[in-house]
């Protein structure tokens, strides 16, 4: 590895860049930013969503362009051409959304994120050697449509590893993994940081920047509004910069009397339909009327298959999912809806709307079951209009119009539209994946104050995310999937996160479960 | 570059031409409405020719236009009737597939004269032309029997319909005639133009031990793979012997110039009628090209032989008896298929091996 | 200087109806030149190509006859390709409507009744279906592509009807030759204009057009179609049911081009025929993506292309070219008629590309 | 050797003859559909290249350079194809299909003076020694250049699209070219190039038929060739070795069914002649089952546009 420490004691930094602009038609998404990096320094990128951290980054990975501005690299004045360029410099990137190929191997995927790739077996000798050396398990040949999220990240970051880099830039990287994923991160991260190389970490989350970080540079709405050494500063004042506005946080209040059980999955199994899903062992879970129920876990360990079933794109037998005590496993969506469930998926783009139709038409998508919008067959627009219109108002989605593209909208408000769209056809049962992935602190705690709301009116609200912070904030009862094996659930005020992240690993806690918790007490 | 107004008056010239072409008589229109390409050095280029045989004769007098590739089926009957419509006189429609068409234009314009080839129907104003190939055919038919040493005779055929099945009896009639074990045998290729699933055809034939490749088919394709293969080809309609400079043997050439050279004088004239005509080799309508210089004279002479005796009438190609591939006899000796029997012909004779797809 | 993309923010509503005026603007000027260059008086034969094949209501008729069967195929497809399903055998579908239809004309032979063209129009459907449910069935129980069966089930269908009409189906008095009888009276469509071949046909494309219409702004069905081609998984949030919807494409599809089949057998044929359409179904394709996948825009690429048809013509009887020269023509006007169609969505930049990244290197090292 | 050897060997060299210039052009097109690019327009293509072939080794009277000419006006009007498609960004299929116009009628403009003549066709290069050995030599080593340059362009690409750099860029690409452009890769470029491969390889498929399987020009000599070869394509899943398993399959049964006419099969001509389209269908029903096979081998950008943008 490099041995920076002359740099150090010069003051070169290994990166600077100075007044970056770069304007996208309609936006100027980076306005004269700065920006320095010394060598081995842990270096956090903070800001919210939209504030221009990735268009920055892509600027120093050589995907965009610069209208304006310099990028000095060790000294030099560099105008990065490409990604491979920025390969040859020494930067290497761990995106936020994979750029894998997923037809292809973990091995192939390297190979293609490297300027000059050794020849394929001794590269998968490279892979292996680096794996262990970090603690990052990986099994170079599978191909990736059958790997978890986590091991997708986990390719990233080998990936750029196997360059040697100065600098690491990093996109979010903890947002996938477990807390005791992340502090096993956070251990190779600071190894790296050690041995000479610089990272750019990117991320919203406060205290892992506070833990983990050297210093920090802020922005908001493409503006560098200020630096600081996060170990010297409180979340909230980091926020407060960040941010730049109050909002309410959402409050979870008392566990609610608990009402019956409206949604019950009963010992349900399943096989994964692809080779290398995760196959359903045995899943039991009640959701009462009037509580949130939160599933903690770790991407890829049976989430995705679980929420399928949940929502009835997949089908399971009659009896192992009860809506108010109704058999409906058997029953699409359609009928699901009639009973009273309604579904956000985690993937706003292309699953919970379209995105190249309206909010109108996206109103209809999913609420053409439980709302007037059709009159024999036919679309009743106007019913439609006021419809959306409601969404728009109530949940502040911010748009242009009505008729805007689902796409055109940034990501907190098209949630917002989405989440907010459900829980307007009054739903029984509600299952949102991921309520606030990729969403700025504003719409998050709308959305937080929504869904609590909905479980106070008396539904049932399940919410399964992999941020566990979010569940610890918003949740009445938890539980966490591993593996594709459901815990108990505990009451909230009974476990701490370090419990639940044991739980995540599939470890089981050593304490009585509570079924279903204050309720049951409620009821005698 | 001229100037665009005199271009804008140019137009407006040519317009009013065209509305009075319907009624100046000062030059006769001849169209030819082509199934083809002209370019297929078959059936529709030697039409072509034809009708450049018209334009040579006539000079200024005549003037002609074709459409070519005009596909059988909806198309054909709109660009007759545009062809009648825009001031033609005499149409010639060249594909039994426009006989329809072809019929329904004519009772709608009855003052424009239209020639149907290969068709039956006919009216006032429409009339009917074929060639009697089938007599060439069985010139060349001669020639196979006493050449062929495999006895095999191939045949590559488009489609199972009476012209093409006349076109194989009236060979395996007259190779037989010369030669009792001559047998002919026939592979469709279900199109009339794909050179390469012509070749593939002739190339089936010979690997089956045919030594003389007869084809009524478009393209020369055939006749190519015969000269690399080294056996005899026929050249169709037209002479090929470009494509096969050594093995063409002869070719049997479809000859309308004079027909449309008479029609269109008829229509000058004014003394056009209605009619059926099938011309054979007498008329001229039917042409043997030159015989290989590398066929032995003996076979040439019972060749022409057989060609004179056509010519004169003292032959008939299908002369009875003629009996069918089943044995069965169609007519006796003594008599002959009149031109009914002959146009609607559905069965092999004796000597074509398989059987006639039905 | 050169030119660059750059994405609109919108799309413009004005390229909508501006950019295919402009493709006819480039396709009239390289029309122009390219005759020109051949020696033969442009603009006589841009005239000639364009104008005069519908100079009087005779070829207007002809242009709507030859047009009908393009758009009713063409707003078919369209639902399909809106819905990702690759159906670009309507060729074969239309010839099986034909044979359907076709063997219904020939079984009533010679009946009077008024059922027989109702019978015809269903059977033709219900062929044209079967023809299209064939890859519904191969894409969605063995997930065969459809591109490749639809395509090779065409070459099917053509042999198919090759065979009944040099064979079964021949014309007991047409001399073995290879075509049915003509349909009698009662299985011909109406004429609706006197001396032409304009028929009821028109009539039933319109009110095709006209329910495909509603049927894809108005109503579930239609805006299912558009969801799972826009975002499959989206679809199946909704609870649309893919395979459902495939086979309601092709079916539509098979449906419609099976109508036209049994409309040109019926109407400017009547009768069997070994090739009862001059490639409608491959033309209908083109149709379909030059109108946008939008009923009305298919309906005036039909005419477009049928034009463009009729005008190749007009320009052999008229000006003596070759028909290659159509088929060149023909092309020219699509490419154009396609690549102005980015307009919608982005604007040309011009660049003195050179310079800018001067500038940006200026800056650079400043 | 025996008659039933000597009409065996005579068939199988005209199934080679069939299915050569059908792999050629799927070939090529496989290539071009492995970066995500849809050519509609092979038969197009083919024609341009049949003419251009024609008229090259005409002209100069060398067949080679004939085939070169072919090669490169394929090229050519797969350049037209991409400035259409990935420049302009335009729909794929419908612009294949207008390619395959546009060649249909700019071939037959270009071939009006070549009607009626015939040039030399590319004389086979038997391999010394191995030519001799009974059946197999004549099967296997007594071909022309092209018959050895289709097998040698399996094998070639084979090894290209699975074992080299280059090749897993190209599926890089046609299944993600978001990724693919996120990693700093030319995806318009790589287009462009695979592209051009593909007119090339259509250019040469054409050649064969106006140099050798037929040595002459008619207008639309292809006769629907290039709709098979882009059929094979999905047949064989994208993957060379398959696509020759499909060309000589589909050469075969075509050729078979001459011989089973020939030997007096008495079934109608045209449920023989259907019987090649068929065989594909059935053939790729049993292979598409495996949908996770197919998955890893389809490009998954098939058909789409893509735009590289931030």
């Amino acid at each position: 590895m490099k041995n920076n420490f002359d740099d150090q004691e010069i003051g070169q930094p290994r990166l600077l860049l100075q007044s970056v602009t770069k304007e996208f038609p309609g936006c100027l998404a980076n306005d004269s930013v700065d920006l320095r990096i010394e060598p081995g320094e842990i270096h956090a990128l903070l800001g919210e969503n939209g504030a221009g951290k990735s268009t920055l980054v892509k600027m120093i990975y050589g995907i965009l362009k610069p209208d304006s501005g310099t990028m000095i690299w060790e000294g030099n004045k560099v105008q990065v051409a490409n990604p491979a360029h920025a390969r040859d410099l020494g930067i290497g990137m761990v995106f936020q959304h994979f750029s894998l190929f997923e037809a292809l191997t973990v091995k192939e995927n390297i190979a293609l994120g490297m300027t000059n790739p050794p020849a394929m077996d001794q590269l998968e000798q490279q892979i292996l050697e680096v794996e262990t050396r970090y603690g990052l398990p990986l099994d170079p040949n599978r191909a990736v449509h059958s790997l978890s999220v986590g091991e997708k990240q986990r390719i990233e970051i080998v990936r750029c590893l196997l360059q040697d880099p100065s600098l690491l830039i990093m996109d979010e990287p903890t947002s996938v993994l477990t807390p005791q994923e992340a502090e096993t991160l956070f251990v190779t991260l600071r190894q790296l940081s050690e041995e000479g190389c610089s990272i750019l970490y990117i991320s919203h989350k406060l205290d892992e920047v506070r833990q983990l970080c050297q210093s920090a540079t802020i922005l908001r709405h493409g503006c560098n509004v200020g630096n600081c050494i996060p170990a010297n500063e409180t979340p909230a004042s980091m926020a407060a910069l960040m941010i730049g506005e109050e909002f309410e946080v959402a409050q979870r209040g008392e566990h609610p009397e608990a009402g019956p059980v409206t949604l019950e999955i009963r010992s349900l199994s399943r096989k994964s339909e692809q080779s290398f899903g995760i196959d359903l062992h045995d899943i039991n879970l009640e959701v009462h009327s009037g509580e949130l129920m939160g599933i903690a876990g770790v991407a890829g360990n049976g989430q995705a298959e679980l929420l399928e079933l949940l929502s009835g794109e997949v089908l399971s037998a009659a009896d192992e999912i009860l809506i108010g005590g109704e058999s409906i496993g058997h029953r699409g969506s359609t009928k699901r809806r009639q009973q009273g469930l309604c579904f956000v998926p985690e993937e706003r783009l292309g699953h919970g709307s379209v995105p190249d139709m309206s909010l109108n038409d996206n109103s209809l998508l999913s609420g053409f079951v439980s709302q007037p919008f059709l009159n024999k067959g036919f679309i009743a627009t106007e019913t439609v209009r006021k419809f959306t219109r409601q969404v728009i108002d109530l949940f502040d989605v911010r748009c242009p119009g009505q008729d805007a593209l689902a796409g055109s909208l940034s990501g907190g408000n098209l949630q917002k539209f989405i989440v907010g769209r459900e829980i307007l056809q009054q739903p029984k049962v509600l299952v949102v994946a991921q309520p606030t992935w990729g969403v700025d602190a504003g719409a998050a705690a709308l959305i937080h104050r929504a869904l609590l709301q909905l479980a106070a009116e008396g539904a049932a609200v399940l919410v399964v995310s992999q941020d566990l912070d979010e569940l610890l904030t918003i949740s009445h009862r938890i539980a966490a999937i591993c593996g594709g094996s459901m815990s108990e659930s505990y009451d909230i005020n009974e476990v701490s996160a370090e419990d639940v992240g044991l739980l995540m690993t599939g470890v089981s806690l050593d304490k009585s479960s509570t079924k279903p918790g204050p309720a049951q007490g409620a009821l005698q | 570059m001229k100037h665009p107004f005199k271009k804008i008056v140019g137009i407006a010239a040519t317009v009013a031409g065209l509305a009075i072409a319907g009624q100046s008589m000062a030059e006769t229109k001849v169209g030819f409405v082509y199934v083809g390409p002209v370019g297929d050095h078959g059936w529709t280029y030697r039409h072509d020719i034809g009708r450049q045989a018209i334009e040579d004769k006539f000079g200024d007098q005549v003037k002609t236009t074709y459409v070519e590739s005009v596909k059988e089926g909806p198309d054909a009957e709109r660009v007759v009737r545009k062809m009648a419509a825009s001031g033609h006189d005499l149409i010639f429609t060249t594909s039994f597939g426009f006989m329809n068409p072809t019929l329904k234009v004519a009772k709608k314009f009855p003052k424009v004269k239209f020639e149907h080839a290969t068709g039956y129907k006919r009216v006032k104003n429409m009339s009917t032309f074929a060639g009697r190939f089938y007599e060439g055919r069985y010139v060349v038919g001669t020639a196979a029997g006493h050449m062929t040493k495999s006895n095999i005779i191939g045949y590559v055929a488009s489609f199972p319909i009476p012209e093409v099945v006349r076109g194989i009896n009236a060979v395996a009639r007259s190779a037989r005639a010369v030669n009792p074990d001559a047998t002919v045998k026939v592979v469709w290729v279900n199109s009339w133009y794909d050179p390469g699933k012509e070749a593939d055809a002739a190339k089936t034939l010979i690997d089956q031990g045919a030594d003389i490749i007869l084809q009524h088919t478009d393209s020369p394709a055939p006749l190519q793979v015969a000269e690399q293969r080294g056996v005899w080809g026929v050249g169709q309609a037209s002479d090929m012997s470009s494509y096969a400079p050594n093995n063409q043997l002869t070719a049997i050439i479809d000859n309308w110039d004079q027909y449309y050279i008479e029609r269109t004088q008829a229509v000058i004239d004014g003394n056009w009628k209605s009619g059926d005509t099938w011309g054979g080799i007498k008329s001229g309508m039917v042409e043997m090209a030159p015989w290989n210089d590398a066929v032995p004279a003996d076979v040439v002479a019972a060749a022409e032989k057989v060609q004179k005796a056509i010519v004169d009438g003292s032959l008939h190609p299908f002369q009875g008896p003629v009996i069918n591939q089943n044995g069965e006899q169609v007519i006796p000796a003594g008599e002959v298929l009149d031109d009914g029997a002959l146009s609607g012909m559905n069965y092999y004779v004796q000597g074509v091996e398989g059987s006639l797809p039905k | 200087m050169s030119f660059s993309l750059v994405a609109r923010p919108q799309p413009s509503k004005l390229m909508v109806y501006l950019s295919p005026l402009l493709a006819l603007i480039l396709t009239l000027f390289s029309g122009f030149l390219m005759f020109s260059l051949m020696g033969i008086d442009g603009l006589d034969a841009l005239y000639a190509f364009f104008i005069l094949p519908i100079s009087d209501s005779y070829g207007f008729s002809e242009l709507l006859v030859k047009a009908i069967p393009l758009i009713l195929i063409g707003v078919g497809l369209s639902i399909g390709f809106k819905a990702n399903v690759w159906n670009i055998g309507a060729e074969g579908q239309l010839v099986m409507g034909a044979v359907a239809a076709g063997g219904v004309a020939l079984f009533a032979y010679e009946s009077e009744s008024i059922w027989v063209l109702p019978a015809m129009m269903i059977a033709g459907i219900l062929g044209g279906m079967a023809w299209g449910a064939v890859p519904a069935w191969l894409k969605t129980r063995f997930n065969a592509n459809e591109i490749l069966t639809s395509l090779m089930l065409t070459y099917v269908a053509g042999l198919f009807l090759s065979f009944l009409v040099h064979g079964p189906w021949r014309d007991p008095e047409g001399f073995n030759f290879p075509e049915s009888r003509l349909f009698s009276e009662s299985a011909l469509l109406p004429i609706i204009l006197e001396d032409t071949r304009l028929h009821i046909g028109m009539i039933i494309a319109l009110l095709v057009v006209a329910t495909i219409w509603i049927l894809l702004s108005k109503t579930l069905i239609g805006f299912q179609v558009k969801v799972v081609g826009s975002a499959p998984r989206a679809a199946r949030f909704a609870g649309f049911k893919e395979k459902g919807l495939i086979w309601f494409s092709l079916l539509l599809g098979g449906g419609l081009a099976g109508l036209a089949g049994m409309i040109e057998v019926s109407g400017p044929i009547g009768q069997l025929v070994p090739q009862v359409s001059p490639g409608y179904g491959f033309t209908a394709i083109i149709v379909a993506f030059v109108g946008r996948l939008h009923p009305l825009g298919v309906t005036i690429a039909g005419l477009l292309l049928a034009l463009s048809y009729l005008g190749g013509e007009t320009l052999q009887i008229e000006m003596g070219l070759p028909q290659a020269v159509t088929g060149v023509f023909q092309g020219m006007l699509l490419f154009f008629l396609l690549a102005c169609d980015v307009l919608i969505k982005f604007r040309i930049n011009m660049t003195q590309k050179a310079s800018k990244t001067e500038s940006v290197k200026q800056e650079a090292s400043a | 050797m025996s008659d039933s050897m000597t009409i065996l060997l005579a068939a199988s060299l005209t199934i080679i003859g069939a299915a050569t210039p059908l792999l050629f052009a799927a070939l090529g097109e496989l290539i071009t559909e492995r970066s995500g690019v849809l050519n509609l327009g092979v038969e197009g293509m083919m024609l341009i290249g049949a003419v251009s072939a024609f008229a090259g080794a005409l002209i100069t009277g060398n067949t080679y350079i004939g085939v070169l000419c072919g090669a490169f006006a394929g090229m050519l009007m797969a350049l037209l194809h991409g400035y259409l498609t990935l420049t302009l960004m335009t729909n794929q299929v419908a612009t294949g299909l207008s390619i395959t116009i546009f060649g249909v009628g700019l071939s037959a403009l270009i071939g009006l003076e070549f009607v009626g003549v015939t040039v030399e066709p590319l004389s086979n290069l038997p391999v010394p020694l191995l030519s001799e050995i009974p059946f197999f030599g004549t099967l296997l080593f007594d071909h022309n250049l092209l018959v050895y340059l289709s097998v040698a362009l399996v094998f070639g690409l084979s090894f290209f699209i699975f074992k080299t750099r280059g090749g897993l860029i190209l599926r890089a690409v046609g299944d993600s070219p978001e990724s693919s452009h996120a990693l700093g890769y030319p995806v318009i470029k790589i287009r462009y190039m695979a592209l051009m491969f593909g007119g090339l390889m259509a250019g040469l498929g054409g050649a064969y038929l106006s140099l050798i399987y037929t040595p002459m020009w008619s207008e639309n000599m292809t006769a629907g060739r290039g709709w098979v070869a882009l059929a094979l394509v999905v047949f064989a899943t994208w993957k060379p070795w398959r696509v020759l398993l499909g060309a000589y399959m589909f050469g075969g049964v075509t050729i078979l069914q001459l011989h089973g006419q020939g030997f007096g099969l008495d079934i109608p001509s045209q449920f023989l002649s259907m019987l090649p389209y068929l065989a594909t269908i059935l053939v790729l029903v049993l292979i598409s089952r495996d949908r996770l096979k197919l998955r890893e081998n389809s490009p998954a950008s098939l058909g789409r546009t893509f735009r590289p943008t931030a």
